[in-house]
């Protein structure tokens, strides 16, 4: 392996940070899960790269289903936001405010 | 000790004496209250048979010299046990004799002077449940059974004090005559622990076997002799806890006559009798007693000399009794005390069913109104109250007399002249009061010639109430009385050598006696009846005593030596006002308070994150994020050697 | 671990000795409640009549056990084992000794009478009487339980219906008191449930069976020392230890009054008898070594329930400030480690239960004639009602500690012990005989005495089928008071055995 | 043969694809649908009940077939029954979607039954992914759809957080050990057990299952989706859903758990924290269903006090809280699903009078309430018992402690509760309730399993040992 675990896990992570860095300071809801997808990638490329530390093909399976999650999520997450945004007119989270 | 044996005459006799008033107060509670005669004649059948054994007892046991004791196991706990029985000695049958007869004809009194109460059954069982705690308090075995007793023998004085609980005063006396003797008995219950847990068994016969000695330290032997005799302070009414008893007053007559005149309260000095060669293994215990006799003595006399209500003048005066045979014991005159103690009971029984005659007949407790009123024209109560109060003053040849010069020769030799000294002028103070009230009610001022009597005269009685006032039910109980009190004197060898057995001098050897002191006591005495004629009796007196006259004195005799003020200050400031409002309102405050604090701080707590969790998503994800990372740190910190 | 297997060689069997009288009572109180659940809630009449047979055959059950009792051999008797949970060592184990068996005639008394004196209760009759039955269920399986995971299952049980039982039947400050109280009480349980616990996992015997954890040596010194103030203070909680008693006056004068009596007069027993049973039996080196502070506590709260309970001017509070006091003297008698201690604790829990139960019989009919418990606008009622009051006065002379009334033996068996030990501690606490004395026979002046009230002059007085629950218990106090070896006898039977088992 | 140990989620799966397309084939006609999901969900029971011995490993080790696994079908089966008997009319849904309500709910449980079984970290995922998606749009049905669209939204950012956090611990995990599979793990766990990358892993990876036991940190959504969504899908999410998670963090901690003291130092922190905070905020709601929320918060703080201490009797314990849960939680449900208003959420005050509307309901909120809050004689006390027990065997007393206060602040609200139905009167007396027969003895039913496992919880204690031990 060309390059070290450590540096792939580095990226991963770092990649993870930006993508709850995102999710947590983006007032849009898009955006929101735009951040969660980011950090959903960042948990497959840590996958890939053990999965080339190991020797095993499991990591690269567990890549294919986190497409796939991540697919289901955009989806069903848009839908939502679609809907909301239809309802309210806003992709403001904090426009989220009803229940308490 | 002797077992129980059905068979045992004397101990049948004992049963039956003690335990009929019980059987009489439980029917009259539980069956017979709505028909009053029959209640009555229950209390009265009861006490009649109890005295009736009582001189069974007394005949039977005259020239028995050793006590006699039964008693069985009542309750018996591991090391301790608390046996119930009865001691026959000469003490407690005298006392028995002395506590059924005035029982007896204060009830026959009662009958007349009660008739038409509302009350009048509950008044009879009151009446038997006394007479049963007062017998088996004098026939107790052991000092437990006996503090039961006394005990219960406070208890039937509340209820009696408080007979007319309609009246506030009589039930505000009650209460305080409970609660001041309560005060008493618990010193009394120390004492009583201490001796238990120092000598195991309080048996008298065994606390007077001068055996104790060698149980208990010394130290601890004066503290217990002191703390016991707290009780007879209380009981007693002696100084400080004496003002109870003027305000017991308040009960009807025949209950102040037999409770708080002749027997209940004589208990306090039966006790000290009783426990005589206990208390004497003590020296500084008894120089106390001496003390506090005098004090009592000197005080209940000086506030007699200033009180205006008949029933108050007796009660004081019955303090000052109480106290001077305390004196007498105190200072070792043994048979002087239990002598002063049986003549009292006859005079100053006699004293109270006399006024009670007045006071029911003219409805009034002052003796200026009763003397304007015409007390003079009632004969025979008031030939019974001339010689009652020539023997409260120790004139001759009544009763009071003989055991008040026992007791002046008892003080004659104790350690200090002051004790006798104090002594006469008790004998002079005495006199002087008993002949004051008689003079102001048998001379009472001519119209026009009054100076500071009550304003607005009482109307002459009925005559249908004076009738009453000399029905026969009032009148026998009287002759008795006063015939006792005439002839009891007489019989001072006698009961001498019933008491005291032959070559058992206890402490004070009688043959010394000193022969001037029976003439200076006869002219202290006569002094002080001159001083009251002076007065009161004679024709224009100023009908004013010397003690009026100072302002200072006058204020300070009629309102108890401030002794209420202290302690109603006492009773209202700092324990009602203090302790009491104080721990009312640490719970209040300070407990509930804050427990209050912390369950509205825990729903503060609650309602504050509450408010947090609604929070913005965004705020969410932050904090789950935060908290995972702190975790993750956590690990590294504990790594590094955190913990 | 526990739960895997059963270490020691415990006896894991049913052993049932002769007819279950101890479970017959449980079981005759579930009856009752099931029958009373069953019955429609119209009919009033019935479920008091079903619940006073009930509750009368729980009576003559605990009559008969007490006379049962084999007085010359002592010890455990009527025993009764089932293994419940054998992975947890939990075993349904009843039995009583002389300890519990006064206490559960305590309770067979005063549930009986306690029926009798809600005879006038026309609201939600069905439910206040279910409710009612559950308490007492939990209350006689708490005194016939040996085993701890059942002492504690029947200690909440006793506890929790009581809430309902104050909120909806209740009087003063019903909501208010009955959440202090059931929360307060609560908290208790919250330190015994950690401490039951925590001997049972560190005795490794893996059995809640008192018996066996009573064994000496089972726990080390440290260990008690630590487990028994948990203990203590749980179960104190519902004893009322100062100055754990604030709830006591607010709840008793909330409940409605059969409730208040069984409260007062038992459920604050379950409270020593818990001390007693569980944190006196199971650490008697904690209770040697916590001692001193228990009769500490002890003493305080004897002086400062009399005198908070001056102030006061409501009955039921007067009342429950003077439970305090009262029980502060079981407390005394516990802390002094000695045969007279406890035998006199004993006999105290018992006669004040009894006594307690007839004040607040006596308020009961009271309040429910006059519609208040207010001192102040009360007055004079012993014209109107003499009856009523001379059960009360009774009562009240029994608290003051009148010999002849079994409440004055208690007391005196405790001082006696308790002197012994603490000279001092005792002498505060007897200075409460005279405040006691002094607030008692104020309430009796201020209430009962003095001119009647126009007010109250056409009530009633109670009549006699009415009276009967009083009767039964002044009959009680007085026979106890003049002959309390009936009573002592019992309870020496277990009271010394214990004593001398305990390594010195 | 093999395919028959599959049987209790054949059926469910066969059960969802028959909703789905009748969803598409005919409209909904409410009364039909629900006798007929009544019917093949009781029939799913059976199923589960019939397959309770099945044991073995299926789709090359990575589903594993055992007691544990068995059992929780069954309770996640009847769960799902019991749910369904509570939608006679889910007034709360629009008519349209009733037959797709049908559908994601057996989905769901579907998705629990494989989560139960799962021992490749891979069919984890993928079985909570598919439980979180049925659930995110089941709480989204709600007719009022400000409401039922904001708990949606919230729990949908949340969960999607969660689980790639999950993600990316489970990648770590994975880089750190090698291994996928549970019995893996909990071999080679031990060597790096001193390593970040392991340890932060399975922190993170304990995440996802955080947010779905509802423990602190990730506890958030809870209130308000238990408050937003509609009655049946709260009770199912409070309820089935809540058990098959506790199931699978058994599991996990059994195999990744080596005595670290780190791991229960975490997990005491948590548990302590999910109480505290669950129980103090739960004094202060007015809503129902919002209170229940954070009660359950605090009761998964009471789980995980049982899946820290470990060891046979801890598990056991957990099993035990976990089916006590199941029924007591399932018994308050049912009194706020039947008393809720048309529409709206019940009211804490809207209980008042119960007792006279519905005694036997309110007997049913009684018991299930002191049931949860604690109080012998019921089941919920037998389960804090258990629990305390295993934790006190560790020498955890100071955290029994915490959590014995803590069920006394609970029982504050669990008071106002009881009082409101036992006490209250509301000014105009609402009408006497009526209950189906079948409800009635349903109720009935509950309230005496409720009492008697209480009382004699023995064959419960012997069920849990047994589940726990096979897990072991």
């Amino acid at each position: 392996m060309i390059v070290p675990f450590g540096h792939v896990l580095m990226l991963a992570g770092m990649l993870f940070l930006l993508g709850v860095f995102c999710t947590l300071t983006r007032r849009n809801l898009v955006m929101i899960i735009l951040g969660v997808e980011v950090m959903l990638n960042a948990a497959a490329i840590a996958f890939v790269g053990a999965a080339l530390h190991w020797q095993s093909l499991e990591g690269q399976a567990f890549v294919l289903f986190i497409m796939a999650i991540a697919a289901t999520e955009v989806s069903v997450g848009l839908a939502l936001i679609v809907y909301a945004y239809r309802r309210s007119g806003s992709f403001d989270p904090s426009s989220c405010n009803l229940l308490r | 000790m002797i077992p129980f044996q059905a068979e045992d005459a004397i101990h049948m006799t004992v049963i039956l004496a003690t335990l009929t008033p019980l059987v009489a107060f439980l029917l009259i509670m539980l069956g017979t209250r709505a028909r009053k005669n029959l209640s009555a004649g229950l209390s009265l059948g009861a006490i009649a048979i109890s005295f009736g054994c009582s001189l069974l007892l007394l005949a039977r046991l005259w020239n028995v010299r050793e006590p006699l004791e039964y008693s069985t196991r009542w309750v018996a706990l591991n090391r301790m046990e608390i046996p119930f029985g009865f001691l026959l000695d000469p003490v407690s049958l005298l006392m028995l004799s002395i506590v059924t007869l005035i029982c007896l004809l204060v009830q026959v009194y009662s009958l007349g002077y009660m008739a038409g109460d509302p009350g009048f059954s509950r008044y009879y069982a009151f009446m038997s449940l006394f007479a049963w705690a007062m017998t088996s308090l004098v026939l107790s075995s052991s000092l437990l059974q006996l503090f039961i007793f006394w005990e219960l023998v406070g208890l039937s004085s509340y209820l009696l004090i408080g007979f007319w609980y309609e009246k506030f005063s009589a039930t505000q006396a009650g209460k305080k005559a409970f609660v001041m003797t309560r005060a008493g008995d618990v010193s009394f219950l120390l004492g009583l622990i201490l001796v238990l847990v120092h000598v195991g068994n309080p048996a008298i016969l065994e606390m007077n076997s001068l055996d104790s000695a060698g149980l208990m330290p010394s130290g601890i032997l004066t503290f217990a002799a002191l703390l016991i005799f707290g009780g007879i302070v209380g009981k007693s009414a002696q100084f400080p806890l004496m003002t109870w008893l003027p305000d017991a007053m308040e009960g009807p007559t025949p209950v102040s006559a037999l409770l708080h005149s002749a027997t209940m309260v004589a208990a306090g000095v039966y006790l000290f009798a009783r426990l005589f060669p206990f208390f004497a293994l003590s020296p500084t215990a008894m120089g106390i007693f001496l003390f506090i006799g005098t004090v009592s003595m000197i005080l209940a006399s000086t506030m007699a000399m200033v009180a205006r209500d008949i029933k108050q003048v007796w009660a004081y005066s019955t303090i000052s009794q109480l106290g001077f045979m305390i004196m007498g014991l105190a200072a070792g005159g043994y048979f002087a005390g239990v002598f002063h103690l049986t003549t009292h009971a006859g005079f100053k029984a006699l004293l109270f069913l006399c006024s009670g005659v007045f006071i029911h007949t003219w409805h009034t407790n002052d003796i200026f109104e009763l003397g304007k009123g015409g007390a003079r024209r009632l004969k025979i109560p008031v030939i019974a109250l001339v010689v009652a109060a020539g023997a409260l003053a120790g004139l001759p040849p009544f009763s009071g007399f003989f055991s008040k010069e026992a007791i002046l020769a008892a003080l004659a030799l104790s350690s200090h002249p002051v004790w006798l000294a104090a002594g006469l002028l008790g004998v002079f103070l005495t006199a002087y009061y008993a002949f004051r009230v008689l003079c102001i009610l048998l001379f009472p001022p001519s119209a026009g010639e009054e100076p500071s009597g009550p304003v607005g005269g009482l109307a002459p009685a009925p005559k249908g109430s004076r009738q009453e006032g000399s029905s026969r039910t009032f009148i026998w109980p009287l002759i008795i009385l006063a015939f006792l009190t005439l002839l009891l004197g007489f019989f001072q060898g006698p009961l001498q050598h019933f008491l005291l057995g032959e070559g058992k001098a206890l402490l004070v050897d009688h043959g010394e006696q000193a022969g001037w002191l029976p003439f200076t006591a006869l002219f202290l005495s006569l002094a002080g009846v001159g001083l009251a004629w002076a007065e009161f009796g004679r024709c224009g007196a100023a009908r004013l005593s010397f003690v009026e006259r100072i302002p200072f004195l006058r204020e300070l005799f009629s309102r108890r030596w401030y002794l209420d003020h202290f302690y109603h200050f006492f009773v209202d400031r700092i324990v009602d006002r203090g302790f009491s409002k104080l721990f009312a309102q640490n719970d209040n405050r300070v407990i509930d308070g804050s427990i209050e604090a912390v369950s509205r701080g825990t729903l503060e707590a609650g309602r504050f994150l509450a408010f947090l969790q609604s929070g913005m998503i965004q705020y969410r994800l932050l904090v789950s994020f935060a908290v995972m990372v702190l975790l993750s740190l956590y690990f590294f910190y504990r790594d590094s050697g955190g913990f | 671990m526990p739960g895997v297997e059963i270490k020691g060689a415990l006896s894991m069997q049913i052993e049932i000795a002769g007819f279950p009288y101890l479970s017959a009572i449980l079981i005759t109180c579930v009856t009752g409640l099931l029958v009373i659940l069953l019955l429609p809630e119209e009919r009033k009449g019935e479920i008091k009549w079903v619940s006073a047979g009930f509750s009368g055959t729980t009576l003559l059950l605990c009559v008969y056990l007490f006379f049962a009792y084999d007085k010359t051999r002592g010890g455990l008797q009527f025993v009764e084992k089932v293994p419940w949970v054998p992975s947890l060592g939990i075993q349904y184990f009843n039995a009583v000794d002389g300890f519990s068996l006064p206490n559960l005639l305590l309770t067979g008394i005063v549930f009986f009478t306690g029926v009798l004196t809600m005879w006038q209760l026309q609201e939600r009759v069905k439910e206040f009487f279910a409710l009612y039955f559950l308490m007492v269920l939990g209350v006689f399986g708490l005194f016939v339980s040996m085993d701890l995971f059942f002492i504690f299952v029947w200690y909440d049980v006793s506890l929790f219906p009581m809430y309902l039982l104050i909120a909806v039947w209740g009087t003063t400050r019903k909501e208010y008191a009955a959440m202090k109280l059931t929360l307060y009480l609560f908290a208790g349980s919250a330190l015994l449930l950690p401490g039951m616990i925590y001997l049972y996992v560190h005795s490794g015997l893996n059995t809640f069976d008192i018996t066996a954890l009573m064994q000496p040596g089972t726990f080390t010194t440290a260990q008690q020392k630590f487990a028994f103030p948990l203990f203590y203070v749980g179960f104190g909680i519902l004893a009322g230890v100062w100055p754990f008693h604030t709830w006591s006056p607010v709840g008793h004068a909330a409940a409605p009054h059969s409730v208040s009596m069984v409260h007062a007069g038992v459920l604050m027993k379950i409270g020593a008898f818990g001390v007693l049973r569980v944190a006196i039996f199971l650490c008697p080196e904690g209770w040697q070594y916590w001692s001193g502070v228990m009769a500490f506590l002890a003493a305080f709260g004897i002086i400062y329930g009399a005198l908070a309970g001056l102030r006061q001017t409501d009955l039921k509070y007067v009342i429950g400030y003077s439970s305090v006091s009262h029980m502060g003297i079981v407390g005394l008698g516990l802390s002094t480690v000695s045969v007279e201690g406890l035998n006199g604790a004993v006999f105290q829990m018992f006669a004040h239960g009894i006594m307690t139960a007839l004040l607040f019989s006596a308020v009961g009919h009271i309040y429910d004639r006059t519609h208040t418990k207010e001192i102040g606008e009360l007055g004079g009622l012993s014209r109107v009602m003499p009856v009523a009051s001379f059960y009360f006065i009774l009562a009240a002379l029994a608290g003051m500690g009148i010999p002849g009334l079994a409440c004055f033996w208690g007391e005196l068996v405790v001082f006696i012990a308790a002197f012994k030990v603490y000279p001092v501690r005792t002498v505060v606490a007897l200075l409460a005989l005279v405040v006691s004395a002094l607030f008692m026979l104020r309430v009796v002046q201020r209430t009962f005495y003095g001119p009647p009230n126009e007010r109250y002059a056409q009530l009633s007085d109670v009549s006699f089928s009415s009276g009967i629950p009083r009767m039964i218990l002044a009959g009680v106090l007085l026979l106890f008071g003049l002959y309390p070896a009936l009573l002592f006898d019992v309870i020496e039977t277990a009271s010394i055995p214990f004593m001398n088992g305990l390594p010195r | 043969m093999k395919w028959m140990l599959f049987g209790p989620e054949t059926y469910i799966f066969l059960v969802a694809f028959f909703f789905l397309i009748l969803s598409m084939w005919r409209g909904p006609h409410s009364e039909k649908d629900h006798v007929l999901a009544l019917a093949l969900s009781g029939l799913g029971v059976v199923i589960s009940l019939a397959c309770l011995g099945a044991e073995g490993l299926l789709f090359a080790g990575a589903y594993r077939l055992d007691l544990f696994s068995q059992v929780f079908k069954v309770a996640l089966s009847f769960g799902l029954f019991l749910i369904v008997c509570l939608c006679a009319n889910v007034e709360e849904i629009k008519r349209r979607y009733r037959l797709e309500f049908y559908f994601f709910l057996f989905v769901c449980t579907l998705a629990m039954m494989l989560l139960v079984s799962a021992q490749h970290l891979l069919t984890i995922l993928l079985a909570l992914e598919l439980s979180s998606y049925s659930l995110y749009i089941l709480v989204t049905l709600r007719r009022d759809e400000d409401m039922g669209l904001e708990a949606g939204i919230k729990y949908f950012l949340t969960g999607i957080f969660a689980s790639s956090i999950m993600i990316f611990g489970m990648a770590l995990l994975y880089g750190a050990t090698g291994a996928v599979y549970l019995q893996d793990l909990a071999q080679v766990l031990p060597e790096v057990m001193g390593t970040p990358a392991a340890v932060i892993g399975l922190l993170l990876t304990f995440g996802g299952f955080f947010f779905k036991l509802a423990v602190y940190p990730f506890h958030f959504w809870v209130a308000d989706t238990y408050q937003g969504a509609p009655d049946q899908v709260t009770a199912y999410i409070a309820t089935a859903s809540k058990v098959a998670v506790i199931a699978v963090v058994i599991k996990l901690i059994a195999a990744v758990d080596q005595n670290s003291t780190y791991l229960i130092h975490v997990l005491a922190v948590l548990s302590i924290a999910s109480m505290t905070l669950g129980n103090l905020a739960a004094m202060v709601q007015k809503d129902m269903k919002r209170l229940l929320a954070y009660s359950t918060i605090a009761h998964s703080g009471y789980v995980l006090i049982g899946i820290l201490s470990g060891g046979t009797a801890g598990y056991a314990s957990a099993v035990f809280y976990a089916l006590a849960l199941l029924v007591m939680k399932f018994t308050v449900f049912l009194v706020v699903v039947v008393l809720s208003p048309r529409g709206k959420n019940l009211e804490r005050e809207e209980l008042a009078g119960l007792h006279g509307r519905s005694p036997l309901l309110a007997l049913a909120l009684m018991v299930s309430i002191f049931s949860l809050a604690g109080i012998p004689p019921t089941i919920g006390f037998m389960g804090k018992f258990y629990v305390f027990m295993g934790a006190m065997d560790k020498g955890l007393f100071v955290l029994v402690l915490i959590a014995m206060i803590n069920v006394v602040v609970s029982l504050y609200y669990y008071l106002l509760i009881i009082k409101a139905a036992y006490l209250g009167h509301s000014w105009e007396t609402p009408p006497a309730v009526h209950l189906p027969q079948p409800m009635r003895w349903l109720t009935g039913a509950l309230i005496a399993t409720m009492m008697v496992a209480g009382f004699y919880p023995t064959p419960l204690i012997r069920l849990s040992e047994a589940v726990a031990r096979s897990l072991m």
